[in-house]
Order: structure tokens, then C-alpha cells, then sequence
């Protein structure tokens, strides 16, 4: 179980990352935290011929507040610099919240938040949460810098809209609502492993509790995050009663197709799919 | 041997482990530590096919590559490739059919399970060795794999051994009384279908070996992972045509065995020496974890068909099983684990009739060897649950309908009328079971949980279940061990033995058993395993022996020590033998301790450099002692556990575990304790957590701990432990093994528990492993 | 593994299952196949590289026979392809049905995979089976227009 | 095949430095372990799940065997080798007296994981430990007596 051979490169500039990527065609690959990649290079199943260590990146690395309020996250930064941000505790509870369910210590000192989200691992919990917040994804590429609305960003398995030659540089988490209430679930077979079903929500009550918007997004059930878009709109100016909670659920489950594999067969996907969704809308009932 | 004085003794106290400080630090020697200079690097080419002819084979390119020093298939070996040996002959039971086919070093004509070695390569590194493995171009004609237990009987499936008719490695039957008839006039008759499925041992240090060949010397150095260094030595010195004395085999620090450390010979064992002697250089292979999923040896696949006869009270009037057992491509163990599932089936009871009959079957999966409880798990499940279910069926309460059928404590020593695995009749030394239970019940509040707590649980609405089963294991059996206990002329104690340790503690309860006849303490004792230039005789650490056979071995050559430290300051103090005592390093005169000499003193005394010594005279305050059982000893047990179910996302939690163990004599609780606790967590993975799945083409779908999950310390509970003590009359430290036995019972306890928890709406759970997967079905229907 | 599901192509039975016929089309089906030929004895062989998230540059030899021809309503797709991370063999029974002038694709296909991508891959597996399928099919059905 | 490309990389491993030229895709435990000869560091599984190769980077646990030895150019390494003084650390003596190994190889890094998180957590509960732990495996021991030396290290580090 060792790496094949490969060429390296330690940019010290996004600008040099990228023409090293452009460069490097097909076979390069971008290494941030690498605790997905490196794993599967152990294994011989991924072998670029170029691997591209964003490691020196401090450019890419913090969190800040934006003017117009929310947070912008540099990608670089380590899944333990947002779980221990009192940044992120404050603006987006939900992201503090989620932190703890991401593998193990050890993992989420090297991993980055760019780096889970371009990998787009339909198990991840990350895609999930920045669904529901409606995140906003800064890229960069020899044509220069766009920006890609979360829901624009996966587009299938392990496939996001970032072209071969872009980087992520930033994640832009909107401000969000006041008096939004949000929650994440999960069910995995062992603590940190990856989620047999895990599902993210937000809910933004009116002063009466009637819900004027809600979002919910589903992981470890498709080929990427999953949005419950029926149940989404159906809790549309309802208050969460037990029935519009059952209701939310059955839908969320409904109009999935999940995978199957040796730990959950689609149908229990299925069903813990309903149940996390209902707890997570009981726990965000005002 | 007539000894003097009150002999001291340090059996039953939880010493701290001589061990610790090496492995704490870093410094303990494991065999990937080992660095040589010019040390070249193993990988191999494995079959991704599980049946197959192996066609043809393309080296050229792999040969070719830069670093690579040489690449070898099965063809290159000449005359040295030959299968392994038949390492356990069945034993003398009448009705026993057998056919044998063991390993090969590479494959030849024929792949017979996916990770079968074909190709290996020798390089500058590791990883180019791997990069050189990916060259090799092998050519297989896929042949229909026999994926399943059942499959492999099946008309028509294809033969793996071709010399052979059919699957079946073996048929045996034993019998005592007459089954049928005593079933015939049974108030009760339950007949079920149980399975157990695959799981693997995952030791955290994969299998290694290092092999130095000295060409001036003409001798090889062998480090090797394994739980037997004697008998492999033996056997290579065999195979390479090198006497035995010049063939080097040591055990370094082991990361944990668990039962396939000590299969032999894997190929790679046979392998990496002929290489070292072919290139005159080291070569060091070490298994990754991937291959371990495939090259290392597993357990537990078995299917049994049977029936328990009671009485209108609940009393066993006999037990009828037929059972599968898997043994995948290669059955070099013979008949331990199924005669060991046979044999453990009978537990803690009394069974006047009993018809066993199993058939042991190759399948195209990794080989089956014994893995940390060896098939006994099998025989308790089906025991226990059988019980479970008559007392359902009876409306007696689960522990009664047990207590019932113990045997009673005047029963023993009991002769079952069957051959055990060490060939020996499964006679039980010594056992009292009813104090056992009744512990255990008061440990875990079994009434309590069910007048109280249990209807405050269901109150709230939450899925709680208790379980308790009993089990016995036959521990500690032969042939023998031995031990070289010296006394060094500082003062210091060493001890030598073959038996190697993977984690059990043997240089501390090996030294407890020594320092007290010796009146030191164990810190004052070095002892030395695994080693085979240190210890000449011996077999291994297997079948929950050591303390047993080498512990015994151990202290009888203290006590022999402890006679000529006693001749020999009898004459330097000029005092009567009678009068003397040791204590604290030194040996006084009883009543005067002015009049003292210190253990170092003597033993330079009885190694004189000039002088004359009485004619006869040994050198040295030495002796070498060795014990071999007359046959195994049984330890027995309780297990009890309070488990709570999430029906709504079929996650469990083990809310209480309790384990009231018989071991005979404790020498270090602590130790025993820590056995028991690392026994019971392998069960807990055995029942929820670890399964080896293989898809219908025989191909491993979880061969990574990503997929393939052992418990972790969330999934463990803490463990309450209390001790029974019936010691064993058949070894003079009354010692029983422990190795294996918090293993053996997890699995029909995790089944008792859930069933109570999940209440009469679910169906009968006769399967293991569970997982949510399976429980969710279970709970919702396929 | 078992991959049952279903493609609505926007052109005509008879252009779908003529077009599958051809390499070119065919490939397509295939995603990540670099060449594929047809050979005289009526089998296509070629090479693709499966790339899918951790997985880059899978190299597979495949080889595909076309049986059971039922023009043009069904056809069977006997596969199998073979590379360093293993292998994949097994069949795909294809159902063509018209849907007004456009043609609907039934499949079933039954995959024994073998080697490493089978032992530490398995959590993708079937998401991988779906998803290149559909892939592929897409593109054959962009190829037809 | 023409020669690999190299890499000169340096830095601080347990309060020495080092400074070596390695092949970029050299992992980082077989750097500690093979180069530098630091074999306390254990492999068990390659691919980040047994934990038995956690070491300190820049004093934060991480797995030796998911990162390149490039990777830790320019950083400060521990080991376990670094863990004792003059005498054993806390957590090194808890784990003698509580019996918290018996074969001892997943034993390294748990300890390297443990000095970052008793650094974090002074006073853990039961629960926090068993998650902190969940992060390593270990076969042998069943993590009871784990448990309780992780409880002993911090008392004997808090007091």
C-alpha cells in the first residue's frame, strides 16, 4: 500500500497553483488536506502524475466576516480552525455543530473545508450543511475568479462544476435570517465513520412560528448532497406540527433513490432518511 | 523433590508489567523495526480471481524494472516449491473421513482464492516493489468460484482440489448415548438453523518477516510475526536442508496474534528465507492491510442443523447437531476449530445423548485457521440458544432453565465420551457453575431488571433487553512447554521459554510464578521468549496455553533453582538445609538474619573459576523443567449484559456487561482481567460489527478497516469482571487458560439480549454477525 | 452487482438499436473508452479509463459481444474488461420500447467485479454503476440526435 | 524508468533537526520510521483508520501515514520517542499502572493522540475519552483499561 510515483509541486502562489494546474492537464491533482486523496493513492486507486500541494497557500487559509455580514472562509482552512472558530460558533451554528461528526480529530486537523467540498464525497456531511446555507463558492482558473451558488455546484458523483483547470479559493456563507433554527442528524455504524444517512436543516420562522423558508439537504443518499425540495416547499407557511414534521419527512424520503452497499440497503436508507429528518425538524421546532 | 522452608509466592497479584516500560517508549523491537544493511524489499502478485487456471505469467517488464533486484513465480522455485504441511493431523475418532491440500508458496496451475500468492518481487524499496508488481501481466481462465458453505456440496459446483471427488475436506461423527431414542419420549423437541459468518482476526500489527541469510556463518536469522518460532524453525531448517541449531527464529515483540500468527507455513514465511539464501542479502516483506484481508488466515464460517430434547422440566434429555464448516481454500489446521465447536456445544451441562456430525468444507476464500476462540463461539451459540428457546417454549426463566442442567460440582472430573482437539477424551477437570450464575445474576440485578426496571424502560418507551448464557472452554492443552530459570551473579533472575507473547503479559506472570519460590520480586526477573537461540524446546502461544504449560514449566524450575540455592548456602552459611529462608534476594538463616548470603553471592559460589567441586556438582544456580498435561483444562464462565435497541435507526447500546470468569488459580488479575476485556470487545465485533462479506463471484467486498470494523471505544462498554476459583487438579499450580474466554459467550448473549429487548414481535434471532443492515430487516421485514 | 434502470433517448427504436450496433455509438455508451474496434468475429475490443472521484485513471481492456440481437427490440451486451485495478465481467439485457416517436431503454445488468476496486471500493460501487451508465447513455443519446 | 524526482526537505523532530531528500510520494511514517529510524512509530493499517501512526505536526495530531514527508518540510515534529524526559511522561507512567496496552503497537499512537487532547481537556469525562479514543484502534485490550489511564494521566497532570 504505497503511492506510485509522481511529480510534485509546492506552489507559492494561487496565480503559479493554477498554471501548474493548466499545465498539468488531466493527470494533476490538487493536494490540500489530503486525508481523502492520500488514502486512495495508498491504495493505488488515485495515481496523478502531478500532485500540486496547496499546503503553502496561506492566501487561502482564515476565516473573516464580510462587510454585508456572513463569513467568508478561505479554502485552506483546516476543519479544526472552523470548528474551534468563535467566528463560525457565532454567524453559523450549524457549520460548529456539524464539525464534531466529520471522522476524527486527528482528520480534521489536516483536513480543509475546500478541500471536502471539491471532493464531493456524497457521504460527506460538509456539501449537506453549505446546501442549506445556501453557501456561495469562490473559484479562481486562468480566466480568473467567479463565484458558484451551492446549488450550481454539484453536479454529480464526485463531479462539481469547477472546471479542470479552477481552483476553489473561498467559501461565502450568506448571512443568515434571524431566528432561523437549524440542526444536523446522522446515523453512522461507528463514531466518525463515514454517515449511512445524515441530513442538515434550516428553518426560518416567522414571529407567529409560521416557517417562511426551509431548507433541508440530505447526505449519503444520492450521487452528492441531496435537497429535499418537496419537503421544503411543503413546510412553506406551516408551523412544525407533528404532522407537517411526519409529513416533511415522508417526503424527504419519498423522492429519494439511494445507494446500496454492505452497511444500507436503499430501503434502510430510505427509512433513516425519514426518521433523521423528522428528529432534525423536532429539534428545530420553536 | 522434597523443598524446605515456606515457599513464597506472588500468584494473585496484580504485578505492573515488566513489559510496559520498552513498549511505552518506543523501543520494543517489532520485526518492521528491524533494519539490516542492504536489506531488499517483498511484494507480491495476488490473484484478483478467486478460481482459476493460471495460464501464463509475464515478467518481463516487472524484471526489467529499475530497483528491482528479482522476481520469482511458482516455476522459478524448482524443486523448493512444495506444498505446506499438514500441521494438525485429525484425531483417532472412528468415524472420521479426511482429505487434506495445503498451501502452496505460489500458485501454480490453479488460483483458489482472490489474494493467493502468484508472483513475488524483490527491490531496492517497498514501493518499488510495488510499482514493479503492477508490471506483471497474469493470465487466469476464471472457473466458477464456490462462494458459499452450502455451495460448495452443491451438485455441480466446481472442485477446487481436483484430486478430490467433492468439496468435502472432512466427515465426522461423534456420538454418546443414543439421541434418537432419548428424543423420541422428549416433552420438547426445538430444531433450528444457526450460522455464523466469517470475520478476521486484525491483529493492529500485520504479519512481517525478515529473513538474513550469513553466508560465512551459514546461518540464517529469521524475525518473524509469528505465535510458534520453535516449530517454524524446525520446520525451515527442514525445508532448507540447514541443521536446526544453525536456523535462527525470532519472535520480537508481536502486535497482537489472536490465533493466525501461529497458522504455519504461510508462504511468505517459506518465501523470504530461500530468497535471503538465493541473494545473499536481507529481505524484509511486511504485510500491508490490505493483503492481511486476504493473506492472512480467518474464521467462523459454520451452519448448523440442530435440535435440543428436554423434559417437562427443562431438563436436556440430548442435543443433535449437523453442521457445515468452511475451512476456504486450504485446510493445513485439519479438524481443531469444528471438533472444537463440537466439543464446546456441551458447555456447562449435562447431556446424557448427544449425536454431532459436521462436514468440513473448501470454498475459494482465504484459508480458515483458528482465530481467537477457534469454532467454540459456534458450539455456544447454538447451545445457548437452544436454551433460550426451550425455555421460552417451557415459560422457565432463562437462568433457571441453565441452573437446571449444570452438572453439579461432585460431577467432575467429567468424561464426555468424545475426543477433544488435543486428541485427548473431553474430560472436564474441574468446574462449579451454580456460584458462577448466581453472581453473575446479582451483578447485572437479573430480577431487579425484571420486576423494576424493566417496566420503568417500557414506560418510557425504550427497547431494553438482559441476557445471560454460561459457557466452558477447553483451555491449556499439550503437548508441553518448558523453561530455563537462572539465577545471573548479580542477583538477578532470568527465565527462557519458548513460547512466544503477543500481549499477554508472560514476562510478568512468568516472572511472578518464578520470583516467589525464589524470594524475589517479579521486577527482579527477566524473562526471555520467543527466541529460538535462547529456548530450544517447545510449540507456542495458542489455545489459551501459556500461562497453563509454560507458567507450570516456569515455576517447577524455580522450585528446582530454589533446592540448589538452598544446597549451596546450606554450605556457605554452615547451617542445616531445615534452618534456612529466602527472602528479598538472599537467603538467612531462620532466626539469625545477620547470618544471610545474597542470591548473586551464591550463584558465583556455584560457578567456581578455581577449585574443586563435589564430583557430580551442575555448574550454577540453573534448571531447566518441563510440563506437559495429561490433557486440557476448562475454564469456565457468565456473561451477562442489559442492552438497549433504537428500533427507529436499529443502533444498539450496551448499557451493562457482566463476566463471572473460572479460570482455576489467578497468577495476575490484572492481566487475566485486561485477556478478559479484549475477549469480550472481539466478541461484541463478532456479533455487530465485523463481517467479512464475499459477493457470489467470492471476491472480499470489505477488505479495509474503512469497511471491515472493529469496535472502538464508544462501541465497548465498560466491564464488570468477578472471579470464580476452582482450581485445575491437573497441573500443580491448579491454573486454567483465559486467553480465548471472553470471546467464546458474546455472540449468544448479544442474540439472548436483543430477542428480550425487541419483545415477541420480532422473529428469532439465529444468525451472527447482526448489524443495523440486518436488524433493520429483521425489524421491518425484507 | 446489479444495475437495473431505465433511459429515454429523444429518437427512434429502430435508430437507437441500429445505432448501438455501430462502435462509434457504442463507445459512447462506455464512458471514458478511448478506442473501440469491431472485429470480424462480430466482438468490439478497446480500451477506457474509468476516472470517478478518488479513482483516477482506471485503465480497463474491454471487450464487448452483442448476442440475443432481436432487432429492433432487445439485444444482450456481454462485457468484460480487465486492468491493474481489476476486472468487471458480466452481461446487460437491453429492452427498447417506443414511447411515441421517442424510445425508452430498459437495462439490467449483471456485474461480477473482481480486484481491488471491488474490495475498498465497494461504498461507491453502485452509485458508480448508476451513475456512468446514465452517463453514458446521455451521450449515446446526444451522439443519435 | 528515469530517476525519481527528489526533494530536500528539513525541519524538528523531536527537539533535533533533520534535514533528508526524499521522493515526494515517501510517506511520512515511512520517513520516521525507515529514514530517521524513529520505529516507534507503528503501521497498521495505511490508510488512516487504526490510528496506530498518529504523531505530533507543529504539536496537533495527525496521521504520519495520510501525509508525504514533503508535506512536513519547514515543521516540528514528536514522536513517541520524544514523549519522555528524564523520566516517563504522566500519560506514559498512567498507562503503566492502569494496564492500559498488552501488545503494545497501537499503544504509540494513542499516546500521541492523548497529549493534545489532555493538553485541550484537562478534566474529561468518561464519554469525552471514549470518542477521543475512538480515533485508534486497539484489539487487545478491549479499551477498558485505556479508559482508566487516560483518567489516571489527567489526575497526575492536573495535580
Amino acid at each position: 500500500m504505497k503511492p506510485a510515483p509522481f511529480e510534485y509541486a509546492r506552489p507559492g502562489s494561487v496565480t503559479e497553483a493554477i498554471d501548474a494546474l493548466s499545465e498539468g492537464g488531466f493527470g494533476a491533482k490538487l493536494l490540500a488536506g489530503g486525508q481523502s486523496l492520500i488514502p486512495a493513492m495508498n491504495f493505488r486507486l488515485a495515481q496523478p502524475e502531478l500532485l500540486i500541494d496547496l499546503g503553502n497557500l496561506d492566501e487561502l487559509r482564515g476565516i473573516r466576516e464580510c462587510e454585508h455580514g456572513g463569513l467568508m472562509i478561505g479554502a485552506m482552512t483546516t476543519h479544526r480552525e472552523v470548528e474551534r472558530s468563535e467566528l463560525v460558533a457565532r454567524h453559523t451554528p450549524l457549520l460548529a455543530e456539524v464539525m464534531p461528526w466529520i471522522a476524527h480529530a486527528q482528520i480534521r486537523n489536516r483536513g480543509t473545508l475546500g478541500g471536502s467540498l471539491a471532493h464531493a464525497d456524497p457521504a460527506a456531511e460538509l456539501p449537506s450543511v453549505m446546501q442549506v446555507l445556501s453557501a456561495v463558492l469562490h473559484a479562481r482558473g486562468p480566466d480568473g475568479e467567479r463565484t458558484i451558488p451551492v446549488d450550481d455546484f454539484y453536479v454529480g458523483l464526485f463531479t462539481t462544476d469547477l472546471e479542470p483547470d479552477e481552483l476553489l479559493t473561498a467559501i461565502e456563507i450568506p448571512p443568515i435570517a434571524a431566528g432561523s433554527r437549524c440542526a444536523f442528524e446522522e446515523v453512522a455504524r461507528r463514531h466518525g465513520d463515514f454517515a449511512l444517512v445524515g441530513v442538515a436543516v434550516i428553518i426560518e420562522p416567522d414571529e407567529d412560528g409560521a416557517i417562511k423558508g426551509a431548507r433541508i439537504s440530505l447526505l449519503s443518499v444520492g450521487e452528492g448532497p441531496v435537497l429535499a425540495e418537496r419537503a421544503m416547499e411543503g413546510l412553506v407557511g406551516r408551523t412544525l406540527s407533528d404532522e407537517a414534521i411526519r409529513a416533511a419527512a415522508r417526503e424527504a424520503a419519498e423522492d429519494l433513490d439511494p445507494p446500496d452497499d454492505i452497511h444500507a440497503s436503499p430501503e434502510f436508507r430510505r427509512h433513516l432518511a425519514e426518521v433523521l429528518t423528522a428528529r432534525a425538524l423536532q429539534r428545530v421546532r420553536v | 523433590m522434597t523443598t524446605t522452608g515456606t515457599i513464597g509466592s506472588l500468584i494473585g497479584e496484580s504485578a505492573p508489567r515488566n513489559e510496559d516500560h520498552r513498549l511505552l517508549t518506543g523501543d520494543a523491537l517489532f520485526v518492521d523495526d528491524v533494519h539490516l544493511d542492504g536489506m531488499l524489499h517483498v511484494a507480491f502478485v495476488r490473484s484478483d480471481y478467486a478460481h482459476g487456471y493460471l495460464r501464463h505469467v509475464d515478467l518481463s517488464e516487472a524484471r526489467a524494472h529499475l530497483g528491482v533486484i528479482a522476481v520469482y513465480a511458482a516455476d522459478d522455485l524448482g524443486d523448493y516449491w512444495a506444498p505446506g504441511p499438514l500441521l494438525v493431523p485429525p484425531p483417532p475418532i472412528e468415524r472420521c473421513e479426511f482429505r487434506s491440500a495445503t498451501q502452496v508458496p505460489l500458485a501454480k496451475d490453479k488460483v483458489r482464492h482472490v489474494g493467493e500468492a502468484i508472483v513475488m518481487i524483490v527491490a531496492e524499496s517497498r514501493y518499488v516493489a510495488e510499482d514493479a508488481a503492477a508490471l506483471v501481466e497474469v493470465h487466469i481462465d476464471p472457473l466458477p468460484p464456490v462462494a458459499t458453505t452450502e455451495g460448495a456440496l452443491a451438485d455441480g459446483a466446481a472442485r477446487i482440489h481436483e484430486q478430490f471427488d467433492s468439496n468435502e475436506a472432512a466427515h465426522v461423527v461423534q456420538e454418546k448415548g443414543d439421541y434418537e431414542a432419548a428424543a423420541a419420549g422428549a416433552a420438547h423437541r426445538i430444531r433450528r438453523r444457526f450460522k455464523m459468518d466469517r470475520g478476521a482476526s486484525a491483529p493492529m500489527e500485520n504479519r512481517g518477516i525478515v529473513a538474513n541469510w550469513d553466508e560465512q556463518g551459514g546461518e540464517l536469522t529469521v524475525w518473524d510475526t509469528t505465535q510458534a518460532p520453535i516449530p517454524i524453525r524446525n520446520g525451515l531448517a527442514r525445508m532448507l536442508g540447514l541443521p536446526e541449531r544453525q536456523v535462527r527464529v525470532i519472535a520480537p515483540f508481536i502486535g497482537g496474534g489472536f490465533g493466525p500468527k501461529i497458522m504455519m507455513f504461510y508462504p511468505e514465511e517459506v518465501l523470504l528465507p530461500w530468497a535471503a539464501m538465493q541473494l545473499k542479502r536481507p529481505v524484509k516483506w511486511i504485510e500491508d492491510r490490505q493483503e492481511s484481508f486476504f493473506a492472512t488466515t480467518q474464521e467462523r464460517e459454520q451452519i448448523h442443523d440442530a435440535e435440543l430434547a428436554v423434559d417437562a422440566e427443562g431438563r436436556i434429555l440430548g442435543v443433535s447437531d449437523s453442521f457445515l464448516c468452511d475451512t476456504g481454500a486450504y485446510n493445513p489446521y485439519g479438524l481443531t476449530i469444528p471438533i472444537n465447536s463440537q466439543c464446546t456445544l456441551l458447555g456447562p451441562y449435562a447431556v446424557p445423548n448427544y449425536w454431532s456430525e459436521f462436514r468440513l468444507v473448501f470454498t475459494n476464500k482465504p484459508t480458515v485457521t483458528p482465530v481467537r476462540g477457534a469454532g467454540r463461539q459456534h458450539g455456544v451459540f447454538v447451545m445457548e440458544r437452544l436454551l433460550d428457546l426451550a425455555a421460552s417454549e417451557l415459560g422457565i426463566d432463562r437462568a433457571e432453565i441453565r441452573r437446571r442442567n449444570y452438572l453439579p460440582p461432585d460431577a467432575f472430573p467429567h468424561d464426555h465420551e468424545i475426543l477433544y482437539q488435543d486428541f485427548a477424551p473431553l474430560v472436564y477437570d474441574s468446574g462449579n457453575y451454580e456460584p458462577a450464575l448466581d453472581k453473575a445474576l446479582e451483578m447485572i440485578g437479573w430480577d431487579q431488571f425484571k420486576s423494576e426496571l424493566r417496566p420503568a424502560y417500557e414506560a418510557e418507551g425504550r427497547s431494553v433487553g438482559i441476557g445471560i448464557v454460561s459457557y466452558v472452554e477447553g483451555t491449556g492443552v499439550g503437548p508441553y512447554e518448558g523453561a530455563r530459570v537462572t539465577i545471573q551473579t548479580d542477583g538477578r533472575v532470568c527465565v527462557t521459554t519458548g513460547v512466544g507473547t503477543q500481549g499477554q503479559g508472560h514476562f510478568t506472570s512468568f516472572a511472578q510464578l518464578v520470583a516467589g519460590p525464589l524470594g524475589v520480586t517479579a521486577a527482579d526477573v527477566d524473562v526471555i521468549t520467543g527466541d529460538t537461540a535462547k529456548f530450544n524446546w517447545g510449540t507456542g502461544t495458542f489455545a489459551s496455553r501459556g500461562a497453563v504449560v509454560a507458567g507450570n514449566a516456569c515455576h517447577a524450575a524455580a522450585l528446582a533453582v530454589r533446592e540448589k540455592v538452598l544446597m549451596t548456602a546450606a554450605a556457605a552459611l554452615g547451617a542445616d538445609h531445615e534452618e534456612l529462608e529466602i527472602a528479598d534476594g538472599s537467603v538467612h538463616v531462620r532466626d539469625a538474619p545477620d547470618r544471610a548470603i545474597s542470591l548473586g553471592d551464591l550463584a558465583s559460589l556455584a560457578n567456581p573459576l578455581r577449585g574443586a567441586v563435589k564430583p557430580g556438582t551442575e555448574p550454577g544456580l540453573e534448571a531447566t523443567a518441563y510440563f506437559g498435561p495429561e490433557h486440557g483444562t476448562t475454564a469456565s464462565g457468565v456473561h451477562a449484559m442489559v442492552l438497549e435497541v433504537d428500533r427507529e435507526t436499529a443502533t444498539l447500546n450496551i448499557l451493562r456487561y457482566v463476566v463471572v470468569h473460572d479460570c482455576g488459580t489467578v497468577i495476575n488479575p490484572m492481566i487475566v482481567e485486561g485477556q478478559i476485556h479484549g475477549g469480550v470487545a472481539h466478541g461484541i465485533g463478532n456479533s455487530f460489527y465485523e463481517q467479512l462479506v464475499f459477493d457470489e463471484g467470492a471476491q472480499l467486498m470489505n477488505a479495509s478497516f474503512m469497511d471491515y470494523l472493529l469496535p472502538t471505544a464508544t462501541d465497548v462498554p465498560h466491564i464488570e469482571t468477578a472471579h470464580v476459583t476452582t482450581p485445575s487438579p491437573l497441573n500443580p499450580l491448579g491454573i486454567k487458560g483465559v486467553g480465548e474466554a471472553g470471546a467464546i459467550p458474546v455472540a449468544a448473549l448479544f442474540a439472548q439480549a436483543l430477542e428480550d429487548a425487541l419483545g415477541s414481535d420480532v422473529g428469532e434471532i439465529l444468525e451472527m454477525p447482526l448489524s443495523p443492515n440486518l436488524l433493520f430487516k429483521l425489524l421491518h421485514g425484507d | 452487482m446489479l444495475i437495473e434502470s431505465e433511459f429515454l433517448f429523444s429518437a427512434s427504436r429502430e435508430r437507437v438499436y441500429e445505432g448501438l450496433q455501430s462502435p462509434e455509438i457504442l463507445a459512447k455508451a462506455l464512458p471514458g473508452t478511448e478506442r473501440l474496434e469491431l472485429l470480424e468475429d462480430g466482438r468490439y475490443e478497446g480500451e477506457m479509463v474509468v476516472s470517478v472521484g478518488p479513482v483516477t485513471a482506471a485503465r480497463f481492456q474491454v471487450s464487448v459481444e452483442l448476442v440475443d440481437l432481436v432487432e429492433p427490440e432487445s439485444f444482450t451486451m456481454i462485457v468484460g474488461g480487465k486492468g491493474k485495478l481489476g476486472f468487471v465481467e458480466g452481461r446487460a439485457d437491453i429492452r427498447l420500447e417506443d414511447r411515441g416517436d421517442e424510445c425508452l431503454m430498459i437495462y439490467r445488468a449483471d456485474l461480477g467485479i473482481g480486484g481491488r476496486v471491488a474490495s475498498v471500493g465497494q461504498r461507491l460501487l453502485d452509485s458508480v454503476g448508476k451513475a456512468m451508465s446514465q452517463r453514458g447513455l446521455k451521450a449515446v443519446n446526444k451522439m443519435l440526435q | 524508468m528515469d530517476e525519481p524526482q527528489h526533494v530536500n526537505i528539513s525541519g524538528m523532530v523531536n527537539g533535533s533537526r533533520f534535514e533528508s531528500e526524499v521522493e515526494p510520494r515517501l510517506l511520512l511514517s515511512d520517513f520516521l520510521r525507515h529514514d530517521l529510524q524513529l520505529t516507534g512509530t507503528h503501521v497498521g493499517c495505511e490508510h488512516g483508520v487504526c490510528g496506530a501512526c498518529t504523531v505530533l505536526l507543529d504539536g496537533l495530531a495527525v496521521r504520519s501515514c495520510l501525509m508525504f514527508a514533503v508535506q512536513a518540510d519547514g515543521r516540528n515534529l514528536t514522536t513517541v520517542e520524544g514523549l519522555a524526559g528524564d523520566e516517563l511522561h504522566p500519560i506514559q507512567t498512567a498507562f503503566h499502572e492502569a494496564h492500559g496496552l498488552q501488545c503494545g503497537f497501537c499503544t504509540p499512537g494513542i499516546l500521541m493522540s492523548l497529549v493534545p487532547f489532555l493538553r485541550d481537556n484537562p478534566d474529561p469525562d468518561e464519554q469525552q475519552i471514549r470518542e477521543a479514543l475512538s480515533a485508534n484502534l486497539c484489539r487487545c485490550t478491549g479499551y477498558q483499561n485505556i479508559v482508566a489511564a487516560v483518567q489516571l494521566a489527567a489526575k497526575k497532570m492536573r495535580a
